[in-house]
């Protein structure tokens, strides 16, 4: 949990990370509509509504040239990283102007240029990814910081082991976020992972292992300025598990038989979205009507995002043939 | 019944059958499988028979070894082909050889079950047909039907076969029906169908081709060529002798795949036709197979990427022109 | 380091102890002298004398019906678990004899029929069978146990965690015996393991690891006892670490630059074989005429499975297409 | 110049000229890799450039991809080609796609160098060659010299190359002399070498078994029969015009390769030539490869399953008589 002692965030950085939330939940359920109204082609996203806090407490305090690596569940890191909207959403529905030019849609988002790194189709895949650019960063002798994202589920992948394992050793600025949302797909991490946490691996590895309640966004962005601080003097990587809920199925087919109603509930009670917008009003931080403004502001980017990707055109088949060697 | 179904019921009549034979899988239990495959199994066969795994594809094939050195007949899920190259070590290095490499002392009766193909949008990582890995691993058997009635009973085969098979099955024919004979329904491995007899092309193919090939003869019999359609529904072993017959009535023909072209599955097939049936063709055998680019997300791409029927009735043309 | 206050062994467990450290090293001693003199086609094997103490206070307490997997460094190993010397040996020289009818050699000897599910050309392989021997176990509802070796070097592979996740999350009846001989080839494990030991890993299992001194095989089987009873209990995976010295190369082209000669007589000085001999002396277990009567039996097993090796036909290439399927 | 003196020369004047090139790899520095090739580089260039990794493969080329993103171009060693199973989805699902992937975002100038081949006795898993599932995955660059010169001047290529190149070497040429131009020597990647000019048979190979085909070539010659060699150097980009010039001439086409016949190089080789040549051609094209069987440790049944200089011949006066 973090450090209570650490002195409050500048009223601008709170507003900033519920933006960032409220950013991340509004394109994710303009994701959701395209998806349903069948605008958007392909795997049905797998979208991160419900753990926007874990998004916006990391990526809001990366510098823009920091690295960061996502999962399939990538769009809000993505967003919050310095990727555009409109491009996002166009390459979601495999328009021509989205980032890949369509060639990558929902899993392969990324845009090197502002440090996304990759999306991946693979689970654990990017991990090695991260641990790569890692290596670089000491290479060239920067202050970088890689930031490799993941599920409880990716943590039971063989490149989990190899990738902290080298970072560690290498004391590598890299720093691993896992975001705990109970499942992978179906199946529970209680009756896959050796331990009830996956925090409980940093132990093997000699790190930080650090949990934060993954719905209470300072505490994430606590969490990771320490481990950023630390990966950036040199001293290696941190291991910080945060416990969160996606509130949709893996995906859209999945009616979400493992896990009842009331659990659900329970979560959304605790929604960061609102319990954030909520505690900033009680400090007087934000009012309603400012918080309905940055609301209404999260609103109109997703909905221009969508204008943005009906409205482009397809990618032409005559080039089909593109970027395949450069 | 559906492929879907078939698979399931081959599995559900496997497990009753011999109790050495169980699942395992990511999400293959409660959940009943990503693609809907092992509904129902866990409810009637409880989790000591059909067994939820982490995502760790090593610890699950290579764990069918193991299971397979003590004495058991696993089936695993693989959720997508594309994931072989996490455990590629286990599945080729491991499983394909122990038998050779133990000079006999063992056999290995295991299945891995997974599936593979595009036409959905699924993008690079989630649409490949990589069977010719495969066919180029000695020590596998390599098995990917087309319909309802093969996939249920290649299914029963593979796992009473003592040699450990990979079982490919495709996610566009997860909801294709097709009659499938009742209960004790076996299809032998290494023999291919004619699916449809013709005098004047060739076509060899398997998996979802099948389909698209069906069409393409259709056209091509209202254009007054007679198609042969052989269903290879095995690869490894692979009844060649079936494709050469058909050739050497034919005197052309083209091999369909929807994996990529180059050192493709079709590169073995025209090999061997033409070694074998030299003098009975009219002219070069062709191919049809996916572009050499990884698969990409856009509709329209994608289609320009993995054979289509227009594609089957160009080379067609071409051959009997 | 094993608990003190165990009974003593009977001292005819401590006598089988030596006469199998001393099997081991004659076995050994024999492969390096036929692959200097060019009677064992194929790689230089990869020897383990000096790490006799592990295989045998391990292996030599385990049941018929037990399983062992093993690695490319496996022949103590094996022939502790109830291998043929002759049998290995005639396939050591690729020979119709050998258990393999010489188409397996140095890494690829087995005899699932007496519990070795196999040695491996791929370093870390072999754990993901052991896992599938636990399975097994526990799915057919018996007491046995699967011993799985491996090498420092191994404890990096990510098939390590995959291996011990599962097991752990499992309760299988494995038990994961890491013989730390510092180096993986010439690569010293400080320098690519994110902790000092091994052994360090069971922490982010929640499993019990338990370090030993390699080189002292009382100690190796105290821990080793204690291991399969909770196996066969049913409470799950050990990690054992022995810190153990491998006296040859990695293989004979190695000429080992990266040690020095003086760590070289250092862990010569504590051999296995010599002090525990000594030892029993000591104790007045054994005799210094006993101990010679078991040394001189361990080298004739061995020059009679070099006789046998040496005088076995050839594998018959007509038949080289057998056992490629069933 | 040895093979492995001419690949370490080619390192150390890449590490000399761009400050982004460094080694990575299990044992490549301090000891100078398992096969001698980096030996005193980590000398030389320190152990920034030369960096030893833990038995971590999918780290070491997954590792890669992420320097490559971020300004690097790394080279990366795999001990043996066999091991690429447990780093299988890095090499293609991540390194070959990502450019695709990404619309073209980014360019990917890395290198993963490996070696390949039997003939030593090394058993199933230390002896394959496995070129073929590369040349089927595309986006990849295949490079796989023969000759200490072209070893040079084609990693020196596949270094400066914008594209991810596997690097393939052969375990039993390291020891092999040539001629190496000194300096700035660069062979392109795609372009075949007419080994020897002949017009009897054109033989397509590469790799070790460029040498056994010279040594049947002159057994051949004795008896009459002048063959056309072309050494391939890079599967991909594939040279097939100089392969088809070659065999619009002699009529008569052969590929010899040393991995496993079924679904191999030599598959693709074939439909090729036969697809572009057809009317050119006496007979049919035939292969000589690897039998499908996983690779044995006795020497002599080793030997039943690699390919050898008499069945080169064997198959050449098939071809010609
Ligand atoms: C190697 C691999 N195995 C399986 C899958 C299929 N799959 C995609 S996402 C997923 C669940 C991932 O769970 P987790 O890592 O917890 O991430 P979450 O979906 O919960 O965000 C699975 C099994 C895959 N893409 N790659
Ligand atoms: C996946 C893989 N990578 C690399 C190798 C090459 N290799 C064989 S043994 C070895 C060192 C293994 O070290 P360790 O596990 O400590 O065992 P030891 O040799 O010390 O007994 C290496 C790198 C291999 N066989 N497999
Ligand atoms: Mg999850
Ligand atoms: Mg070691």
């Amino acid at each position: 949990m973090p450090d209570m002692t650490v002195p409050p965030l500048p009223p601008e950085t709170m507003r900033a990370l519920l933006q960032g939330m409220m950013r991340v939940r509004a394109f994710e359920e303009a994701v959701h509509d395209l998806y349903q109204r069948k605008l958007l082609p392909g795997m049905s996203p797998h979208l991160s509504a419900g753990q926007e806090a874990v998004a916006a407490g990391v990526c809001l305090q990366l510098r823009p040239d920091d690295y960061m690596v996502t999962t399939h569940r990538g769009h809000g890191h993505s967003l919050l990283k310095g990727m555009d909207a409109q491009r996002m959403m166009a390459e979601l529905c495999s328009k021509e102007t989205g980032y890949c030019h369509g060639r990558g849609g929902t899993m392969h988002i990324a845009s090197p240029e502002v440090g996304c790194l990759g999306a991946n189709g693979i689970v654990g895949a990017g991990l090695p990814i991260a641990v790569g650019a890692g290596l670089s960063i000491q290479y060239r002798g920067t202050d970088q910081v890689c930031v490799a994202f993941f599920g409880d589920g990716a943590s039971n992948q063989g490149t989990f082991h190899e990738s902290v394992n080298l970072a560690t050793a290498r004391k590598l600025p890299v720093v691993f976020v896992c975001e705990n949302n109970i499942y992978a797909l179906s199946t529970n991490f209680a009756r896959t992972g050796a331990t009830p946490n996956v925090v409980d691996r940093a132990r093997g590895y000699d790190i930080p292992g650090v949990t934060v309640d993954g719905m209470a966004v300072e505490g994430v962005y606590a969490a990771t300025t320490t481990a950023l601080e630390r990966a950036r003097s040199g001293q290696g990587p941190t291991l910080i598990e945060a416990k969160t809920y996606r509130y949709y199925g893996h995906g859209a087919s999945d009616h979400r038989p493992y896990r009842t109603k009331e659990e659900e509930a329970q979560w959304r009670c605790s929604d960061a979205i609102q319990c954030y917008g909520d505690l900033l009003i009680e400090r007087g931080v934000a009012t309603a009507a400012e918080r309905d403004d940055l609301s209404a502001r999260a609103a109109a980017e997703a909905q221009a995002a969508v204008d943005f990707a009906v409205s482009s055109p397809d990618p032409d088949p005559a080039r089909v043939g593109d970027y395949v060697f450069a | 019944m559906t492929y879907r179904d078939a698979i399931n019921a081959a599995l559900a009549e496997e497990l009753e059958r011999d109790e050495r034979v169980f699942l395992l899988g990511e999400d293959v239990g409660l959940f009943g499988g990503a693609m809907a495959v092992t509904k129902g199994l866990y409810e009637r066969f409880g989790e000591r028979r059909v067994q939820d795994m982490p995502i760790s594809e090593s610890a699950i094939v290579g764990g069918t070894l193991g299971a397979v050195l003590t004495g058991l007949r696993p089936v695993a899920e693989i959720m997508f082909i594309d994931f072989v190259g996490v455990c590629m070590d286990q599945i080729v290095n491991q499983i394909a050889k122990v038998r050779y490499m133990l000079g006999g002392q063992v056999e290995v009766p295991l299945v891995i079950r997974t599936q593979g193909g595009g036409g959905k949008s699924y993008a690079a990582q989630h649409s490949q047909s990589l069977e010719a890995w495969f066919m180029h691993t000695p020590g596998l058997k390599v098995v990917i039907p087309s319909t309802p009635a093969d996939a249920k009973g290649l299914l029963k085969s593979a796992i009473r076969d003592n040699n450990p098979v990979l079982f490919i099955e495709h996610k566009l024919l997860y909801n294709e029906k097709g009659e499938v004979p009742e209960g004790e329904h076996l299809v032998p491995l290494g023999q291919a169908r004619v699916v449809r007899e013709g005098s004047g092309l060739t076509i060899a193919t398997y998996s979802r081709m099948v389909g698209l090939v069906q069409q393409a003869a259709e056209g091509l019999a209202a254009e007054g060529t007679e198609v042969e359609i052989v269903d290879l529904r095995t690869l490894t072993p692979l009844d060649e002798e079936t494709m050469f017959a058909s050739v050497r009535k034919t005197g052309r023909f083209l091999a369909v795949e929807e994996g990529h072209l180059t050192a493709g599955v079709g590169a073995e097939l025209v090999a061997r036709v033409t070694k074998n049936c030299f003098d009975y063709l009219d002219g070069p055998p062709e191919r049809v197979a996916a572009q050499d680019r990884p698969i990409p997300c856009a509709p329209a791409l994608e289609k320009a990427t993995l054979p289509q029927v227009e594609d089957i009735l160009t080379a067609a043309r071409a051959l009997v022109g």
